[in-house]
Protein backbone atom coordinates (compact mmCIF):
# COMPACT_ATOMS: atom_id res chain seq x y z
CA UNK A 1 0.00 0.00 0.00
CA UNK A 2 0.99 3.54 -0.73
CA UNK A 3 2.27 6.58 1.47
CA UNK A 4 0.79 9.87 1.37
CA UNK A 5 2.79 12.88 1.91
CA UNK A 6 1.33 16.27 1.81
CA UNK A 7 2.35 19.77 2.87
CA UNK A 8 0.08 22.25 2.88
CA UNK A 9 -1.30 25.78 3.92
CA UNK A 10 -4.92 24.47 4.41
CA UNK A 11 -6.16 22.73 6.99
CA UNK A 12 -7.21 19.04 6.64
CA UNK A 13 -9.96 16.26 7.46
CA UNK A 14 -8.02 13.67 9.73
CA UNK A 15 -11.64 11.48 9.40
CA UNK A 16 -11.35 11.78 5.61
CA UNK A 17 -7.59 10.71 5.88
CA UNK A 18 -8.22 7.93 7.83
CA UNK A 19 -11.00 6.48 6.09
CA UNK A 20 -8.74 6.69 2.83
CA UNK A 21 -6.44 4.31 4.46
CA UNK A 22 -9.76 1.62 5.54
CA UNK A 23 -12.48 2.46 3.13
CA UNK A 24 -13.41 -1.24 1.32
CA UNK A 25 -10.47 -2.99 3.27
CA UNK A 26 -11.40 -6.39 5.21
CA UNK A 27 -7.39 -6.41 5.80
CA UNK A 28 -6.54 -3.81 8.33
CA UNK A 29 -7.05 -4.86 12.26
CA UNK A 30 -5.61 -1.41 13.64
CA UNK A 31 -5.25 2.19 12.96
CA UNK A 32 -3.03 4.53 15.09
CA UNK A 33 -3.32 8.38 14.31
CA UNK A 34 -1.07 11.34 15.53
CA UNK A 35 -2.83 14.98 15.38
CA UNK A 36 -0.15 17.63 16.72
CA UNK A 37 -2.08 21.28 17.48
CA UNK A 38 -0.75 24.79 18.04
CA UNK A 39 -1.49 25.51 21.93
CA UNK A 40 -1.52 28.90 23.54
CA UNK A 41 1.42 28.44 25.81
CA UNK A 42 -0.69 29.73 29.18
CA UNK A 43 -2.01 31.74 27.03
CA UNK A 44 1.11 34.02 25.97
CA UNK A 45 0.65 33.10 21.96
CA UNK A 46 -1.43 34.17 19.28
CA UNK A 47 0.02 32.50 16.42
CA UNK A 48 2.69 29.87 15.32
CA UNK A 49 3.72 30.71 11.92
CA UNK A 50 5.33 27.70 10.13
CA UNK A 51 8.20 28.15 7.63
CA UNK A 52 9.63 24.77 5.66
CA UNK A 53 12.13 23.72 3.03
CA UNK A 54 9.76 23.49 0.00
CA UNK A 55 10.75 20.07 -1.70
CA UNK A 56 13.11 18.88 0.58
CA UNK A 57 10.41 18.39 3.49
CA UNK A 58 8.39 16.81 1.11
CA UNK A 59 11.84 14.34 0.34
CA UNK A 60 12.42 13.93 4.25
CA UNK A 61 8.71 12.89 4.97
CA UNK A 62 8.96 10.42 2.37
CA UNK A 63 12.37 9.25 3.63
CA UNK A 64 10.97 8.83 7.54
CA UNK A 65 8.05 7.28 6.02
CA UNK A 66 10.07 4.84 4.10
CA UNK A 67 12.33 4.09 6.94
CA UNK A 68 9.28 3.13 9.01
CA UNK A 69 8.06 0.81 6.20
CA UNK A 70 11.34 -0.46 6.46
CA UNK A 71 11.20 -1.64 9.73
CA UNK A 72 7.16 -2.77 10.29
CA UNK A 73 5.34 -4.39 7.60
CA UNK A 74 2.37 -1.60 7.90
CA UNK A 75 -0.34 -0.80 5.18
CA UNK A 76 -0.69 2.24 4.69
CA UNK A 77 1.27 5.53 5.77
CA UNK A 78 -0.29 8.91 5.80
CA UNK A 79 1.29 12.36 6.85
CA UNK A 80 -0.01 15.63 6.45
CA UNK A 81 2.09 19.14 8.07
CA UNK A 82 0.79 22.36 7.61
CA UNK A 83 2.65 25.76 6.91
CA UNK A 84 1.48 29.17 7.34
CA UNK A 85 0.05 31.25 10.36
CA UNK A 86 -1.48 28.48 12.29
CA UNK A 87 -3.63 29.82 15.61
CA UNK A 88 -4.02 27.69 19.08
CA UNK A 89 -6.33 24.89 18.90
CA UNK A 90 -6.01 24.52 15.40
CA UNK A 91 -4.18 21.27 13.90
CA UNK A 92 -0.17 21.24 12.74
CA UNK A 93 0.49 17.99 11.38
CA UNK A 94 -1.33 14.46 11.00
CA UNK A 95 -0.15 10.89 10.74
CA UNK A 96 -2.07 8.16 10.44
CA UNK A 97 -0.65 4.48 10.31
CA UNK A 98 -2.84 0.92 9.19
CA UNK A 99 -1.51 -2.70 9.72
CA UNK A 100 -2.92 -5.85 10.75
CA UNK A 101 -1.43 -5.65 13.90
CA UNK A 102 -1.37 -2.81 16.78
CA UNK A 103 1.69 -3.01 17.64
CA UNK A 104 3.55 -2.27 14.48
CA UNK A 105 0.93 0.89 13.76
CA UNK A 106 1.78 2.01 16.76
CA UNK A 107 5.15 1.94 16.79
CA UNK A 108 5.15 3.17 13.25
CA UNK A 109 3.19 6.00 14.03
CA UNK A 110 5.35 7.22 17.13
CA UNK A 111 8.36 6.83 14.93
CA UNK A 112 7.38 8.92 11.99
CA UNK A 113 6.63 11.45 14.59
CA UNK A 114 9.91 11.58 16.58
CA UNK A 115 11.64 11.93 13.34
CA UNK A 116 9.50 14.39 11.85
CA UNK A 117 9.78 16.67 14.84
CA UNK A 118 14.10 16.50 14.39
CA UNK A 119 14.39 16.07 10.68
CA UNK A 120 12.23 17.50 8.69
CA UNK A 121 12.67 21.44 7.72
CA UNK A 122 9.87 22.97 9.31
CA UNK A 123 10.62 25.44 11.54
CA UNK A 124 8.01 27.95 14.15
CA UNK A 125 7.98 31.12 14.56
CA UNK A 126 6.08 32.81 18.18
CA UNK A 127 3.72 35.53 17.39
CA UNK A 128 2.53 36.61 21.67
CA UNK A 129 -0.48 38.27 22.01
CA UNK A 130 1.33 41.21 23.56
CA UNK A 131 1.61 42.01 19.63
CA UNK A 132 5.32 41.12 19.99
CA UNK A 133 6.85 38.61 17.20
CA UNK A 134 9.98 37.17 15.80
CA UNK A 135 11.36 34.88 18.26
CA UNK A 136 12.17 31.02 17.22
CA UNK A 137 10.83 28.37 19.36
CA UNK A 138 13.94 26.28 20.03
CA UNK A 139 14.95 22.93 19.57
CA UNK A 140 14.36 20.66 22.40
CA UNK A 141 16.55 18.36 23.86
CA UNK A 142 13.23 15.76 24.73
CA UNK A 143 12.89 15.41 21.08
CA UNK A 144 16.84 14.04 20.57
CA UNK A 145 16.38 12.03 23.46
CA UNK A 146 13.18 10.47 21.64
CA UNK A 147 15.03 9.44 19.28
CA UNK A 148 17.11 6.95 21.50
CA UNK A 149 13.89 4.73 21.60
CA UNK A 150 14.79 3.78 17.82
CA UNK A 151 18.33 2.75 17.99
CA UNK B 1 25.91 27.09 -6.68
CA UNK B 2 23.00 28.59 -5.10
CA UNK B 3 23.14 29.04 -1.14
CA UNK B 4 19.69 28.67 0.74
CA UNK B 5 18.92 30.39 4.04
CA UNK B 6 15.78 29.36 6.30
CA UNK B 7 14.05 30.84 9.70
CA UNK B 8 16.87 33.23 11.77
CA UNK B 9 19.67 32.30 9.36
CA UNK B 10 17.55 33.66 6.66
CA UNK B 11 16.53 36.46 8.72
CA UNK B 12 19.92 37.48 9.74
CA UNK B 13 21.39 36.76 6.20
CA UNK B 14 19.47 39.31 5.04
CA UNK B 15 17.78 36.96 2.46
CA UNK B 16 16.26 33.50 1.38
CA UNK B 17 18.85 32.83 -1.21
CA UNK B 18 21.72 33.82 -3.51
CA UNK B 19 24.26 32.66 -5.96
CA UNK B 20 27.67 32.14 -4.59
CA UNK B 21 31.20 31.02 -5.45
CA UNK B 22 33.48 30.16 -2.93
CA UNK B 23 36.99 29.86 -3.95
CA UNK B 24 38.95 26.46 -4.35
CA UNK B 25 40.61 25.99 -1.33
CA UNK B 26 36.62 25.36 0.54
CA UNK B 27 36.61 22.09 0.01
CA UNK B 28 34.24 20.53 2.99
CA UNK B 29 30.71 22.29 4.50
CA UNK B 30 33.00 23.69 7.26
CA UNK B 31 34.78 25.53 5.33
CA UNK B 32 32.05 26.91 3.89
CA UNK B 33 30.62 28.01 7.15
CA UNK B 34 33.43 29.92 7.74
CA UNK B 35 33.87 31.26 4.55
CA UNK B 36 30.32 32.43 4.55
CA UNK B 37 31.19 33.70 7.93
CA UNK B 38 33.51 36.27 6.88
CA UNK B 39 31.18 38.09 4.35
CA UNK B 40 30.13 40.69 6.44
CA UNK B 41 28.22 41.40 9.56
CA UNK B 42 25.09 39.65 8.45
CA UNK B 43 26.93 36.64 7.99
CA UNK B 44 29.10 36.83 10.43
CA UNK B 45 25.78 37.09 13.34
CA UNK B 46 24.02 34.50 11.36
CA UNK B 47 27.11 31.88 11.29
CA UNK B 48 28.40 32.92 14.76
CA UNK B 49 27.24 29.41 16.24
CA UNK B 50 28.19 27.24 13.26
CA UNK B 51 27.98 24.24 14.66
CA UNK B 52 24.43 24.20 15.49
CA UNK B 53 23.53 25.27 11.76
CA UNK B 54 22.32 22.39 9.79
CA UNK B 55 23.30 22.18 6.33
CA UNK B 56 21.56 20.24 3.59
CA UNK B 57 23.04 19.63 -0.09
CA UNK B 58 20.82 19.11 -2.72
CA UNK B 59 18.32 18.65 -0.21
CA UNK B 60 19.90 15.79 1.78
CA UNK B 61 20.95 16.72 5.31
CA UNK B 62 24.55 16.63 5.27
CA UNK B 63 27.38 16.65 8.09
CA UNK B 64 30.22 19.73 8.69
CA UNK B 65 32.61 16.99 7.46
CA UNK B 66 31.39 16.36 3.85
CA UNK B 67 32.64 17.90 0.50
CA UNK B 68 30.96 20.03 -1.54
CA UNK B 69 31.79 19.36 -4.51
CA UNK B 70 29.64 19.08 -7.09
CA UNK B 71 26.45 20.53 -5.04
CA UNK B 72 23.98 22.81 -6.88
CA UNK B 73 21.95 23.61 -3.74
CA UNK B 74 23.30 24.05 -0.38
CA UNK B 75 20.64 25.24 2.30
CA UNK B 76 21.56 26.41 5.62
CA UNK B 77 18.68 26.64 8.69
CA UNK B 78 18.49 26.35 12.73
CA UNK B 79 17.56 22.45 14.33
CA UNK B 80 13.97 22.03 12.82
CA UNK B 81 11.15 22.51 14.90
CA UNK B 82 8.02 21.36 13.19
CA UNK B 83 5.22 18.48 14.13
CA UNK C 1 -10.08 16.15 32.60
CA UNK C 2 -12.74 13.34 32.29
CA UNK C 3 -12.35 9.91 31.01
CA UNK C 4 -15.03 8.46 28.87
CA UNK C 5 -15.86 4.71 28.56
CA UNK C 6 -18.86 3.52 26.68
CA UNK C 7 -19.52 -0.13 25.92
CA UNK C 8 -22.40 -0.27 23.13
CA UNK C 9 -23.79 -2.61 20.20
CA UNK C 10 -23.69 0.26 17.55
CA UNK C 11 -20.85 1.70 15.51
CA UNK C 12 -19.22 4.96 17.09
CA UNK C 13 -17.92 8.10 15.02
CA UNK C 14 -14.15 7.98 15.32
CA UNK C 15 -13.77 11.95 14.63
CA UNK C 16 -17.01 13.18 16.83
CA UNK C 17 -15.25 11.02 19.64
CA UNK C 18 -12.07 13.08 19.12
CA UNK C 19 -13.24 16.23 18.66
CA UNK C 20 -14.80 16.35 21.88
CA UNK C 21 -11.49 15.88 23.59
CA UNK C 22 -10.16 18.89 22.23
CA UNK C 23 -12.86 21.40 21.15
CA UNK C 24 -13.12 25.11 22.33
CA UNK C 25 -9.52 24.03 24.10
CA UNK C 26 -6.42 25.52 23.23
CA UNK C 27 -4.13 23.84 25.77
CA UNK C 28 -4.26 20.62 23.83
CA UNK C 29 -0.51 19.46 22.25
CA UNK C 30 -1.26 15.98 20.91
CA UNK C 31 -4.07 13.59 20.23
CA UNK C 32 -3.31 10.19 20.08
CA UNK C 33 -6.09 7.59 19.10
CA UNK C 34 -6.31 3.74 17.78
CA UNK C 35 -9.19 1.96 15.85
CA UNK C 36 -9.34 -1.66 15.92
CA UNK C 37 -11.34 -3.24 13.05
CA UNK C 38 -12.84 -6.83 12.68
CA UNK C 39 -10.37 -8.25 10.00
CA UNK C 40 -11.95 -11.25 7.15
CA UNK C 41 -8.90 -13.61 8.01
CA UNK C 42 -7.91 -14.34 4.47
CA UNK C 43 -11.31 -14.25 3.36
CA UNK C 44 -12.03 -17.13 6.31
CA UNK C 45 -13.95 -14.99 8.62
CA UNK C 46 -17.97 -13.66 8.20
CA UNK C 47 -18.12 -12.01 11.29
CA UNK C 48 -17.12 -11.85 14.73
CA UNK C 49 -19.39 -11.86 17.55
CA UNK C 50 -18.39 -9.99 20.81
CA UNK C 51 -19.65 -11.36 23.96
CA UNK C 52 -19.06 -9.48 27.43
CA UNK C 53 -19.23 -8.88 31.13
CA UNK C 54 -21.83 -6.20 31.57
CA UNK C 55 -20.76 -3.75 34.72
CA UNK C 56 -17.37 -5.47 34.92
CA UNK C 57 -16.65 -4.70 31.42
CA UNK C 58 -16.83 -0.72 32.27
CA UNK C 59 -15.32 -1.06 35.34
CA UNK C 60 -11.83 -2.70 34.18
CA UNK C 61 -11.85 0.15 31.44
CA UNK C 62 -12.57 2.43 34.05
CA UNK C 63 -9.71 0.71 36.31
CA UNK C 64 -7.26 0.69 33.06
CA UNK C 65 -7.93 4.44 31.80
CA UNK C 66 -7.36 5.40 36.07
CA UNK C 67 -4.11 3.79 35.86
CA UNK C 68 -2.84 5.11 32.70
CA UNK C 69 -4.34 8.52 34.17
CA UNK C 70 -1.66 7.55 37.21
CA UNK C 71 1.02 6.86 35.04
CA UNK C 72 1.09 10.48 32.14
CA UNK C 73 -0.25 13.81 33.14
CA UNK C 74 -2.84 13.21 29.86
CA UNK C 75 -6.20 15.32 29.77
CA UNK C 76 -8.53 13.40 27.99
CA UNK C 77 -9.22 9.59 27.55
CA UNK C 78 -11.86 7.91 25.53
CA UNK C 79 -12.54 4.15 25.45
CA UNK C 80 -15.08 2.77 23.51
CA UNK C 81 -15.70 -1.54 23.01
CA UNK C 82 -18.41 -1.99 20.78
CA UNK C 83 -20.34 -6.22 21.72
CA UNK C 84 -22.31 -7.79 19.64
CA UNK C 85 -22.04 -9.27 15.82
CA UNK C 86 -19.14 -7.68 13.90
CA UNK C 87 -18.20 -8.13 10.21
CA UNK C 88 -14.66 -7.43 8.59
CA UNK C 89 -14.17 -3.74 8.16
CA UNK C 90 -16.66 -2.62 10.98
CA UNK C 91 -15.04 -0.69 14.07
CA UNK C 92 -14.45 -2.97 17.10
CA UNK C 93 -12.55 -0.60 19.80
CA UNK C 94 -11.43 2.68 19.88
CA UNK C 95 -9.10 4.38 22.29
CA UNK C 96 -8.39 8.28 22.13
CA UNK C 97 -5.87 10.19 24.02
CA UNK C 98 -5.44 14.00 24.06
CA UNK C 99 -2.20 15.78 26.10
CA UNK C 100 0.28 18.47 26.15
CA UNK C 101 2.93 16.47 24.63
CA UNK C 102 2.98 14.02 22.07
CA UNK C 103 5.08 10.96 24.25
CA UNK C 104 2.31 10.80 26.91
CA UNK C 105 -0.53 10.96 24.47
CA UNK C 106 1.01 7.66 22.84
CA UNK C 107 2.20 5.79 25.82
CA UNK C 108 -0.95 5.94 27.67
CA UNK C 109 -3.15 4.98 24.30
CA UNK C 110 -1.09 2.23 23.71
CA UNK C 111 -0.92 1.52 27.41
CA UNK C 112 -4.74 1.01 27.46
CA UNK C 113 -5.05 -1.06 24.30
CA UNK C 114 -2.29 -3.32 25.92
CA UNK C 115 -4.70 -3.80 28.95
CA UNK C 116 -7.83 -3.54 27.49
CA UNK C 117 -6.78 -6.83 25.56
CA UNK C 118 -5.89 -8.89 27.98
CA UNK C 119 -7.90 -7.55 31.00
CA UNK C 120 -11.51 -6.30 29.84
CA UNK C 121 -13.96 -9.05 29.88
CA UNK C 122 -14.51 -9.47 25.94
CA UNK C 123 -14.31 -12.45 24.43
CA UNK C 124 -14.51 -13.30 20.40
CA UNK C 125 -16.07 -15.83 18.53
CA UNK C 126 -15.48 -16.36 14.49
CA UNK C 127 -18.22 -16.93 12.21
CA UNK C 128 -16.74 -18.74 9.42
CA UNK C 129 -17.92 -18.02 5.68
CA UNK C 130 -17.81 -21.16 5.12
CA UNK C 131 -21.44 -21.38 7.50
CA UNK C 132 -19.62 -23.03 10.45
CA UNK C 133 -19.63 -20.97 13.92
CA UNK C 134 -18.95 -21.47 17.45
CA UNK C 135 -14.34 -21.38 17.21
CA UNK C 136 -13.52 -19.02 20.27
CA UNK C 137 -10.57 -16.69 19.54
CA UNK C 138 -7.91 -17.76 21.76
CA UNK C 139 -5.75 -15.59 24.03
CA UNK C 140 -2.38 -14.88 22.36
CA UNK C 141 1.00 -15.09 23.72
CA UNK C 142 1.54 -11.85 22.24
CA UNK C 143 -0.94 -9.89 24.11
CA UNK C 144 0.91 -11.07 27.40
CA UNK C 145 4.23 -9.61 26.21
CA UNK C 146 2.88 -6.81 25.18
CA UNK C 147 2.08 -5.99 28.91
CA UNK C 148 6.24 -6.47 30.23
CA UNK C 149 6.79 -3.16 28.28
CA UNK C 150 4.62 -1.70 30.80
CA UNK C 151 6.62 -3.08 33.95
CA UNK D 1 -23.77 -16.89 46.03
CA UNK D 2 -24.02 -16.45 42.12
CA UNK D 3 -22.00 -17.77 39.62
CA UNK D 4 -21.94 -16.65 36.63
CA UNK D 5 -20.38 -17.89 33.17
CA UNK D 6 -18.77 -16.35 29.88
CA UNK D 7 -17.54 -17.33 26.59
CA UNK D 8 -16.55 -21.29 26.46
CA UNK D 9 -17.05 -21.78 29.68
CA UNK D 10 -20.90 -20.44 29.77
CA UNK D 11 -21.58 -23.17 26.87
CA UNK D 12 -20.33 -26.16 28.54
CA UNK D 13 -21.55 -25.80 31.83
CA UNK D 14 -25.10 -24.55 29.23
CA UNK D 15 -25.99 -21.94 31.79
CA UNK D 16 -25.02 -17.95 32.02
CA UNK D 17 -26.11 -18.10 35.67
CA UNK D 18 -26.87 -19.69 38.51
CA UNK D 19 -27.56 -20.01 42.08
CA UNK D 20 -24.59 -22.43 43.92
CA UNK D 21 -24.04 -23.14 47.49
CA UNK D 22 -21.11 -24.91 48.15
CA UNK D 23 -20.13 -26.20 51.55
CA UNK D 24 -18.10 -25.09 54.51
CA UNK D 25 -14.98 -26.60 53.30
CA UNK D 26 -14.98 -24.73 50.03
CA UNK D 27 -12.97 -22.04 50.92
CA UNK D 28 -10.78 -20.54 48.28
CA UNK D 29 -11.43 -19.92 44.17
CA UNK D 30 -9.33 -22.93 43.47
CA UNK D 31 -11.86 -24.95 45.79
CA UNK D 32 -14.84 -24.00 44.04
CA UNK D 33 -13.41 -24.71 41.08
CA UNK D 34 -12.80 -28.17 42.30
CA UNK D 35 -15.85 -28.26 43.62
CA UNK D 36 -17.63 -27.19 40.40
CA UNK D 37 -15.77 -29.92 38.39
CA UNK D 38 -17.37 -32.40 40.42
CA UNK D 39 -20.88 -31.20 39.88
CA UNK D 40 -21.77 -33.51 36.35
CA UNK D 41 -20.51 -33.81 32.95
CA UNK D 42 -21.12 -30.68 31.79
CA UNK D 43 -19.23 -28.70 34.71
CA UNK D 44 -16.10 -31.67 34.22
CA UNK D 45 -15.75 -30.28 30.62
CA UNK D 46 -16.08 -26.59 31.61
CA UNK D 47 -14.05 -27.12 34.21
CA UNK D 48 -11.40 -29.42 33.54
CA UNK D 49 -8.39 -26.82 32.73
CA UNK D 50 -8.98 -25.38 36.02
CA UNK D 51 -6.27 -23.21 35.83
CA UNK D 52 -6.58 -21.30 32.42
CA UNK D 53 -9.98 -20.26 33.79
CA UNK D 54 -10.17 -16.73 34.96
CA UNK D 55 -12.06 -15.76 38.19
CA UNK D 56 -13.61 -12.06 39.22
CA UNK D 57 -15.60 -11.98 42.36
CA UNK D 58 -17.66 -9.02 42.24
CA UNK D 59 -16.52 -7.90 39.22
CA UNK D 60 -13.14 -7.88 40.12
CA UNK D 61 -10.18 -10.28 38.99
CA UNK D 62 -8.91 -12.22 41.50
CA UNK D 63 -6.20 -15.32 41.51
CA UNK D 64 -7.37 -18.96 42.11
CA UNK D 65 -5.58 -18.85 45.80
CA UNK D 66 -7.86 -16.20 47.12
CA UNK D 67 -10.64 -16.44 49.47
CA UNK D 68 -14.46 -16.83 48.47
CA UNK D 69 -15.60 -15.58 51.95
CA UNK D 70 -18.40 -12.86 51.25
CA UNK D 71 -18.56 -13.02 47.58
CA UNK D 72 -21.82 -11.83 46.15
CA UNK D 73 -21.29 -13.06 42.45
CA UNK D 74 -18.38 -14.73 41.11
CA UNK D 75 -17.74 -15.28 37.34
CA UNK D 76 -15.83 -17.90 35.47
CA UNK D 77 -14.51 -17.07 32.03
CA UNK D 78 -11.61 -18.02 29.61
CA UNK D 79 -9.16 -15.53 28.54
CA UNK D 80 -9.85 -12.39 27.30
CA UNK D 81 -10.07 -11.82 23.63
CA UNK D 82 -11.74 -8.08 23.51
CA UNK D 83 -9.68 -5.26 21.63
Amino acid sequence: MSTTIRIQREDFDPQAEADALTRGRNDVGALTTFTGFCRHEAGALSALELEHYPGMAEKELQRIADEARARWPVQGITVLHRYGKIVPGERIVFVAVSGAHRGQAFAACEYIMDFLKTSAPFWKREHKVDGSSGDWVEAKDADDKALERWK
Amino acid sequence: MKAVYFAWVRERVGKSEEEIAPPAEVKSVADLLAWLKGRGEEYEHAFEAAKIIRVAIDQTHVKHDVLIEGAREIAFFPPMTGG
